[in-house]
């Protein structure tokens, strides 16, 4: 059980330093590790098909979307970096205070678990529940996608002088 | 034709004709006058017809259920019918007035429709027999006197008109609330289910306060009465129309259907009432007299008479409820010519502050004849009909015991003859600054002087509304 | 057929004043003549109906309001002296109003204010009464305002002061309706105690206010430069009296239960003794023909006042038979004093003087009219005076002092008029003045004949008109007519007399000219004081009530733009300061937003927890 | 076969964007045109057997069945309407052809959310339908690119995205105590399950995401910001239905049919209502532009129909639902007169307009329709509303809730004639005289004013027959 609360402390660690990270390379790269993290926090609840999906798909595929475009942009220069970080880190000083102290609060009260759990393992893993049971749902990742398709055709094309 | 065929032609031929006239407007300007007079004449015709079967005492009367209690019911009893006869027979004069005066000014499409939907949704509130419907006449009022107080577009008028709306709907949804209370305790909106339930228990206090909130700012009682004198720079028909004759007797009469036919307000209202009344008058009455515009004087004074009909109304003695029937009639005719007048002369002098007026008597010898047979009505000078009804609203003061309320009333009719007289002097006697100017269109002058002949006649043929009006209470009060 | 005849005294008047009314102004013959013929007309119809007890009513409205009339004895005689003085009016009027423009106004308003007035009188309800007495209100702003450019500020006091005393009057009148349930003005008796003595001074202030007296008596003197003359004869010197005096009387006689020692008794008395001091003493000042006879018509009233408040038999007979007399000489007065303006052209008595050359038979009326007024014994005046004086002294001697003084200075200041008026050499260049026009001194000379007939004949006028009106009971059995029984009084009044003609020499003597004979009275130490701030109206309960009442308002004005200053600048200050404050939870950055957000969620959450554990 | 109405868009999106382009830009209008009034024509008269039967194979092969009832014939009537409305907008304000289309594809994507939204019975495809409206909306909203509107749209992204971790979070949360994701079984599990505290903070985070997404007061900071940057066309589409459908109209779907109602909720709904009621109409006091105006106003009008749905009775309900009806129609008309204005002056400032109505006289009798219907002035349909959601308040015995929300619409009164003094009622300014085009804008903007108009005095004057038609059958749903 300690070990969780070890791997979630590294995850919080982690997504701390994303969001203060100064460049954004660091920022992808501190995702790709939370979701390492994830993934071996699923693969010790038994999840192990979540797991991979995790694995795969958010530390692998979206970290290398993020760091190609991130290589298109311009680099800051040092100069302007250094401006960044500044503000970023006084913007961002008390975050880690607060989840800090939000921690202790949730550890005080306790989340309790006063209920037994029923269906947490039911037996039927990824695949049936993907295609079998939640196929309507397939339906609305494709319409998600096609959304972001064209949002980001509208949003990021560049207006052509006709 | 039968009564209930009447009743319907009396609210909905004005009503639904009023969209009808801005269409026949675009067509030819004179048509849609005409058909304005004659919607607004017709249903004075049909309330007319209704008189004799509202005086036999048969009580004719329309209902559709409607879901949710809100049930369109139509009743003409003898008070309906009076106030019916009243407002169509003062708006049919107005509009045959607005022929002339209105052709100066733009928007008239607009005048027009609202003043013939006004005079319908008035006539829908006096007959409609469930509180909703009342509710909804009232607001509709609200709408047009919003619209016609804006008329002429300046920025000023525009928010008087904008003063007057807030205030008349705020009391309006005070009324609302009081309304419900009401709806609480009986389970129906229907005046006569809510009559049965309160037959001799007194209506809850909050109730009676609310309703009278909503009751005192529409008829611009003390504390809500400011937006009537500021409505004063609207076109002087509307303000005759709204402000001086019909809108503010709306307040008056919900009072009368309310708290006298419908349920009985307990005693220390029929004393709180006059006192606000009275206040109401005094206050009123020496702003008239110190007031310098001569629109705001009038508007003024209306505020002042209106106090006096509402101390008939609730000093709970049967005469001064027909004092207040009557003075209902005299007031609205007197004030609705002294309103007419005024715009006779202001639009032909351009001026409205009587300091700079004078000498008007020589060049417009029947204007001036007539105002003064209006300011006599107002005053309660014999010959005209306003003085049996200032002298039974004072004796149902005195009969009900409330003599010091009584003097005090007689302090404000001496500041009404002062204010009156001084506002005729200003205007029509004394020497002319320079303005000469000649009363020009004939339709406007013969208005005005039918409003002072029916005055006079009111007064000399006394017999006729007296006994309309004695037999509206005893309906009223049951008897 | 015979009750209708009652409704006559008023729709023939009517019908000749709209008859009048439809006539263009340039037919002034034919005004003349209806007029004329109208008046003669209802003057019959007066002497037909005076004899006779009738009554008529048209069927009640409701709340004791009916339009009731009953003839009886002393509406008859009202009626009768009504119609007599409208008639010799009219006859001098269609001479004196020869040239002016407004005659026709004149004839309109003066025919419908005798058909009001004859209304007034004979109705028998209240309410009815009410009607026709104000009715009177509008035709007396006509007459003053038609009087010419400036006078329209007179119309409007005498409206106002009319207005304020017929508004008491409906106040009372809705009180006698609250105490005794009926408006029937025979069948009401109230006993003055408490709400019904409020009725009695409400009354009785809209009755003075009709007949001029004391404090509502101060349009009548501006009246009288301002108006044109004949309204100055008829109406405050006749129906005003005759209308004010005869409710004054049927208050004190039938409607209330008054003793004699009543404190009602007592107030009519002060107001009577006060009204004939104050009144008399402003005219012995004056400059003016007409405004010294308009004071004098005051201080008259205040005679019949004392009069009937004295509730004694001899003090009622000697204030109605005052009325009479007073309604008689006082026209005449005034009748003489429009001759004197129309030949000479003015009435100011510095430009008079010497007209008894000229115009001997104007003189000769205005000698008896003035004798008789002063009370000399053989006129009528002066056995009327005698039955108020002895009244007076029955009730107590401050009183009958009153009356005492009030007789010398009337002496005192008609001699000074006629002195300055007649006898004087004249001051102003145009001598050849001619006598007055035959139609203007045919009624001036009827009615002083009258004076003497019914001085030197006074049974006559006693037992025809007034002591009937009392009825035995009331008159104790005693007949008033003939010599005046005290004649201690006599004797005090005639010692009076020649006092104030000695007073007159020795004036005459000191200031020279006649005009300046009451010279020594008017700059007295403290009087002069007095008198110069009466004159501008100090002390005119008319300004008075207006400066309360515009003060008043001005006060009503502050608190009304105060409750405007609510609604224009309060309601939207504060409604600002909430809006600033609503506006405050976005401020643009949408961090505030999150926190607020998370902040909300948190409260919602444990606010549920709590509340579903809790329960 | 109610799933059609989701299907049809997403196959017409696929085909027309399919490479030929010059083709599929004249006809994208027309066919989105079709596609809605198809769904007015559907929902109005909604007992044809295009309801019934089902769609045989579709309805198998995606293994779930779509509830429809009277509340959801409702907002997909709204839905419609809205979405023509801003769509015949859009034709005039987006000038640009390619970027038009792009515009209609997007349009169409948000309505297929919002109608999944409508017709679904599990809660976590309700939560993906949330999800494509809110993606669809981020971009809308971001549509013209300048600064301002990237600005509104990522501070909409990130709300939203608040609000759906939250609800994500609790779907995970209840599925610990029910096995499926259907209301039905949801509702049967967190009945049978003890009241323990996770399932009430579930219950409590989820309501606060819909919260977020409805723009209640405590929320509601992106609303205005979001409204003002948003092209007028979709400012239309986002106040119109946008909020209501993803935030009330979830709420009132979960809460009622799935939460189930306690005394608890009811004062919590109730409290939140009438706090947004008063907020925003105090905030819309004091603007100075009149779509920020309009946006807080729309905040305190949905504060009305919370309050209304707080009263847990069937009337209550009934009048919110009818409320959120009334709403989207005048709010949607509204918008359109300010997007009107906004066209022809260049800037929806209102000190710089004044007495337009002389020269747009449909715009401005439209708005004084929309007004007096948003006050519920009577004779509009505004009224009715009101007045059912005050009666409902009255007899569960709130007295103080009713008596502040009725003399709250004096607040609304003030600030929307505030707006139409400064807007269209009064004198022309100088700098407006002589502006050369400022005339009525067109038939795309005045028609669909003409016809929002023309429905607010229908449903206000015949309101028995609409009564009848409609609002009762949702009480009876919310009967049981």
């Amino acid at each position: 059980m300690t070990i969780n609360i070890i791997l979630l402390i590294a995850m919080t660690i982690a997504t701390l330093w994303t969001v203060m990270g100064r460049s954004l390379l660091k920022a992808t790269l501190g995702l790709a590790v939370t979701s390492v993290v994830i993934s071996v926090l699923m693969f010790r609840l038994d999840s192990p098909m979540a797991a991979v999906f995790e694995l795969s798909v958010c530390a692998g595929l979206i970290t290398i979307i993020f760091v190609s475009a991130i290589s298109l942009v311009k680099p800051l220069t040092h100069k302007e970096a250094i401006v960044v970080s500044k503000d970023r880190m006084k913007r961002f000083r008390y975050l880690p205070l607060l989840v800090i102290l939000f921690g202790v609060i949730a550890g005080f009260f306790g989340i309790p678990n006063d209920f037994k759990p029923i269906y947490v393992a039911l037996a039927n893993d990824v695949r049936t529940v993907l295609w079998s049971l939640r196929q309507f749902d397939m339906f609305g990742q494709i319409v998600i996608i096609i959304a972001g398709a064209l949002g980001v055709v509208v949003l990021f094309r560049e207006k052509e002088k006709r | 034709m039968k009564n209930e065929t009447l009743l319907l032609l009396t609210v909905s031929v004005p009503v639904v004709g009023a969209f009808i006239v801005p269409i026949v407007g675009r067509v030819s300007e004179k048509l849609r006058n005409l058909l304005a007079l004659a919607f607004v004449s017709t249903s004075f015709i049909c309330s007319l017809c209704l008189i004799p079967s509202a005086l036999s005492g048969k009580v004719t009367s329309i209902a559709i259920a409607f879901p949710l209690g809100f049930n369109f019911v139509l009743t003409a009893d003898c008070l309906a019918v009076f106030m019916a006869a009243v407002s169509s027979f003062i708006s049919s004069v107005i509009v045959l007035y607005s022929f002339d005066y209105i052709s100066h000014y733009p928007n008239r499409d607009e005048y027009y429709l609202m003043v013939v939907l006004f005079l319908g949704s008035m006539m829908g509130l006096v007959f409609s027999g469930n509180l909703i419907f009342l509710y909804i006449f009232w607001e509709l009022t609200a709408i047009v006197s919003w619209r016609l107080i804006g008329f002429f577009r300046e920025k000023h008028h525009v928010l008087m008109a904008d003063k007057a709306f807030l205030v008349t709907v705020f009391g309006a949804l005070a009324m609302l609330v009081g309304f419900l209370f009401i709806y609480q305790k009986t389970g129906s909106f229907d005046l006569l289910v809510i009559k049965e339930n309160f037959k001799g228990v007194p209506v809850p206090d909050i109730a009676v306060l609310l309703i009278l909130v909503g009751i005192l700012s529409k008829s611009a009682t003390l504390p809500f009465h400011t937006w009537l004198p500021d409505a004063g720079i609207a076109p002087s028909p509307v303000t005759a129309l709204l402000h001086a004759a019909v809108l503010v007797k709306i307040g008056v009469y919900v009072f009368a259907r309310l708290f006298i036919s419908t349920f009985s307000l307990d005693a220390a209202w029929h004393v709180l009432i006059p006192i606000i009344a009275a206040t109401s008058a005094l206050v009123s009455a020496g702003a008239a007299l110190v007031e310098t515009d001569m629109k705001r004087v009038i508007a003024y004074s209306t505020v002042s008479q209106i106090a006096f009909i509402f101390l008939g109304f609730s000093v709970n003695a049967e005469i001064g409820i027909v004092g207040s029937l009557l003075y209902i009639l005299m007031h609205g005719l007197a004030k609705g010519g002294l309103f007419l007048c005024a715009g006779i002369v202001e639009q032909n002098t351009k001026e409205r502050d009587i300091t700079k007026m004078g000498g008007l008597i020589a060049t417009m010898p029947l204007t001036a004849v007539s105002f003064l047979a209006c300011v006599f009505s107002v005053m309660g000078v014999p010959p005209f009909g306003g003085f049996f009804s200032k002298y039974m609203v004072f004796s149902g003061a005195v009969t009900s015991g409330q003599v010091g309320i009584a003097v005090t009333f007689l302090f404000g009719a001496v500041l009404t003859i002062l204010y009156l007289l001084r506002l005729f002097n200003h205007i029509f006697l004394g020497e002319s600054h320079g303005k000469i100017a000649k009363e020009e269109s004939v339709l406007m002058v013969s208005s005005v002087m039918i409003f002072a002949l029916v005055s006079l006649a009111c007064g000399i043929y006394i017999k006729y509304p007296f006994l309309f009006a004695q037999f509206a209470t005893k309906q009223m009060l049951g008897m | 057929m015979l009750t209708n005849v009652l409704l006559l005294p008023i729709t023939v008047p009517t019908a000749a004043a709209l008859l009048i009314l439809m006539l263009p102004k340039k037919f002034r013959a034919a005004i003349d003549a209806i007029s004329l013929f109208g008046s003669f007309l209802i003057l019959l119809l007066s002497i037909l109906l005076f004899k006779r007890n009738l009554s008529y009513s048209m069927p009640a409205l409701g709340f004791g309001i009916e339009f009731s009339l009953r003839l009886y004895h002393f509406s008859g005689f009202i009626v009768l002296a009504a119609a007599f003085f409208v008639f010799l009016i009219t006859l001098y009027s269609n001479a004196f109003l020869r040239e002016k423009s407004y005659s026709k106004q004149f004839y309109v308003y003066l025919l419908l204010s005798l058909a009001f007035i004859n209304g007034a009188v004979l109705s028998d309800n209240l309410v009815s009464m009410l009607f026709f007495w104000e009715g009177m209100l509008i035709t007396l702003f006509g007459m003053i305002y038609i009087g010419g450019k400036r006078s329209f500020k007179t119309a409007t006091k005498a409206f106002i002061i009319a207005g304020v005393g017929d508004l008491c009057l409906m106040l009372g009148v809705a009180i006698c309706f609250y105490i005794s349930g009926t408006l029937a003005i025979s069948k009401l008796h109230i006993p003055i105690s408490g709400i019904g003595g409020a009725a009695f001074i409400l009354l009785m202030m809209g009755a003075i206010a009709k007949a001029g007296s004391m404090p509502f008596h101060t349009w009548i003197p501006d009246a009288a430069i301002d108006a044109p003359l004949p309204f100055m004869a008829i109406v405050p010197a006749s129906f005003e009296k005759l209308l004010g005096i005869y409710f004054l009387s049927r208050i004190s006689l039938d409607i209330f239960e008054m003793s004699p020692d009543s404190w009602a008794s007592m107030t009519l008395m002060i107001i009577g003794s006060i009204t004939i001091v104050f009144a008399v003493s402003m005219a012995l000042i004056q400059k003016n023909y007409k405004r010294l006879l308009s004071y004098h018509a005051i201080s008259q009233v205040g005679y019949m006042i004392l009069g009937i408040g004295t509730l004694v038999p001899a003090g009622i007979v000697g204030g109605l038979f005052h009325m009479i007399n007073n309604v008689m000489y006082k026209s005449c007065l005034f009748l003489t004093g429009g001759a004197v303006e129309k030949q000479a052209g003015t009435t100011d008595l510095e430009k008079l003087g010497g007209l008894k050359k000229y115009m001997p038979v104007t003189f000769i009326c205005y000698v008896i009219t003035a004798a008789s007024i002063s009370g000399v014994p053989p006129f009528n005046g002066f056995f009327s005076k005698e039955l108020v004086c002895e009244g007076a002294l029955e009730r107590g001697f401050i009183f009958y002092l009153a009356a005492i003084i009030g007789a010398f200075l009337t002496a005192a200041s008609f001699l000074k008029l006629g002195h300055a008026a007649f006898l004087d050499k004249s001051k102003n260049g145009k001598l050849p003045i001619k006598e007055a026009p035959i139609r203007m001194l045919i009624p001036m000379i009827a009615i002083a004949a009258l004076c003497v007939l019914f001085g030197v004949w006074n049974s006559l006028p006693l037992k025809l008109f007034i002591q009937p009106i009392l009825g035995q009971e009331r008159l104790g059995g005693r007949d008033f007519s003939g010599m005046p029984h005290n004649s201690l009084l006599v004797v005090i009044t005639i010692m009076v007399l020649l006092g104030a003609l000695l007073n007159h020499r020795y004036g005459v003597k000191k200031h020279g000219s006649g005009l300046k004979a009451a010279e020594h009275i008017h700059h007295a130490p403290v009087l002069s004081y007095i008198f110069n701030k009466a004159e501008n109206g100090y002390f005119d309960p008319y300004n008075i009530g207006l400066n309360i009442s515009y003060g008043f308002s001005k006060v009503a004005f502050l608190f009304d733009r105060a409750i405007d200053w609510v609604y224009n600048v309060f309601i939207i200050k504060v409604s600002k300061v909430f809006t600033a404050a609503a506006r405050s939870l976005n401020d643009g950055s949408y961090k505030s937003y999150i926190i607020w957000s998370l902040l909300a969620t948190g409260a919602v959450v444990i606010f549920l927890i709590k509340s579903m554990i809790g329960a | 076969m109610p799933s059609l109405l989701v299907l049809i868009p997403l196959f017409g999106i696929i085909l027309l964007n399919l490479p030929f382009r010059r083709l599929n830009e004249k006809y994208v209008f027309w066919f989105a045109v079709f596609l809605l009034s198809v769904q007015i024509l559907f929902t109005i008269s909604h007992h044809s057997l295009f309801w019934q039967q089902g769609m045989g194979y579709i309805d198998s092969f995606f293994k779930v069945d779509f509830a429809i009832d009277s509340l959801s014939f409702i907002m997909l009537l709204c839905i419609a309407i809205v979405s023509m409305v801003s769509l015949s907008v859009s034709r005039y304000t987006i000038p640009d052809p390619r970027e038009r289309f792009k515009f209609i594809n997007l349009l169409m994507i948000a309505a297929i959310g919002m109608n999944g939204i409508v017709i679904t019975k599990d809660l976590f495809s309700l939560y993906v339908f949330l999800e494509i409206t809110a993606l669809s909306s981020v971009v809308l909203i971001a549509f013209q690119k300048d600064m301002n509107a990237l600005e509104g749209a990522f501070k909409y992204l990130i709300l939203s995205s608040i609000a759906t971790i939250m609800m994500l979070f609790s779907i995970a949360l209840i599925l610990l105590v029910s096995p499926g994701t259907s209301f039905a079984v949801i509702a049967a599990a967190l009945k049978e399950s003890p009241n323990s505290a996770v399932i009430i903070f579930a219950m409590g985070i989820f309501i606060c995401g819909l919260f977020i997404k409805g723009g209640l007061v405590p929320f509601h900071g992106w609303l205005p910001d979001a409204y003002t940057a948003a092209p007028s066309a979709v400012s239309i589409l986002l106040a119109g239905i946008v909020t209501k459908v993803c935030g009330i109209y979830t709420a009132i779907r979960v809460i009622a049919f799935v939460f189930g109602f306690n005394e608890v909720i009811k004062s919590l709904f109730m409290f939140i209502g009438l706090f947004s009621i008063l907020i925003g109409a105090l905030a819309a006091l004091g603007q100075k532009d009149l779509k920020r105006l309009l946006a807080y106003s729309s905040i305190s009008q949905v504060g009305y129909i919370i309050l209304g749905f707080g009263t847990g009775t069937a009337l209550g309900m009934a009048g919110a639902v009818f409320h959120i009806f009334n709403h989207a129609v005048f709010k949607s008309l509204l918008f359109v007169n300010a997007a009107a204005v906004e066209k022809r002056i260049g800037s929806s400032d209102l000190d710089r307009m004044g007495g337009l109505s002389y020269r747009m006289p449909i715009t401005g009798s439209t708005s004084v329709i929309g007004v007096l219907s948003t006050c519920g002035i009577p004779p509009l349909a505004g009224f009715w509303s009101k007045l059912v959601i005050i009666i409902a308040l009255w007899q569960s015995g709130h007295y103080m809730y009713g008596t502040i929300a009725v003399l709250a619409s004096i607040l609304t009164l003030a600030y929307l004639l505030l707006m139409q003094r400064k807007a269209f009622f009064g004198k022309l300014p100088k700098e407006l005289e002589n502006l050369k085009d400022l005339k009525e804008v067109g038939p795309e903007f005045t028609l669909p004013s003409i016809i929002l108009a023309m429905i607010t005095i229908s449903v206000g004057v015949f309101f028995p027959f609409v009564f009848d038609k409609f609002v009762v059958p949702i009480k009876s749903i919310f009967m049981q």
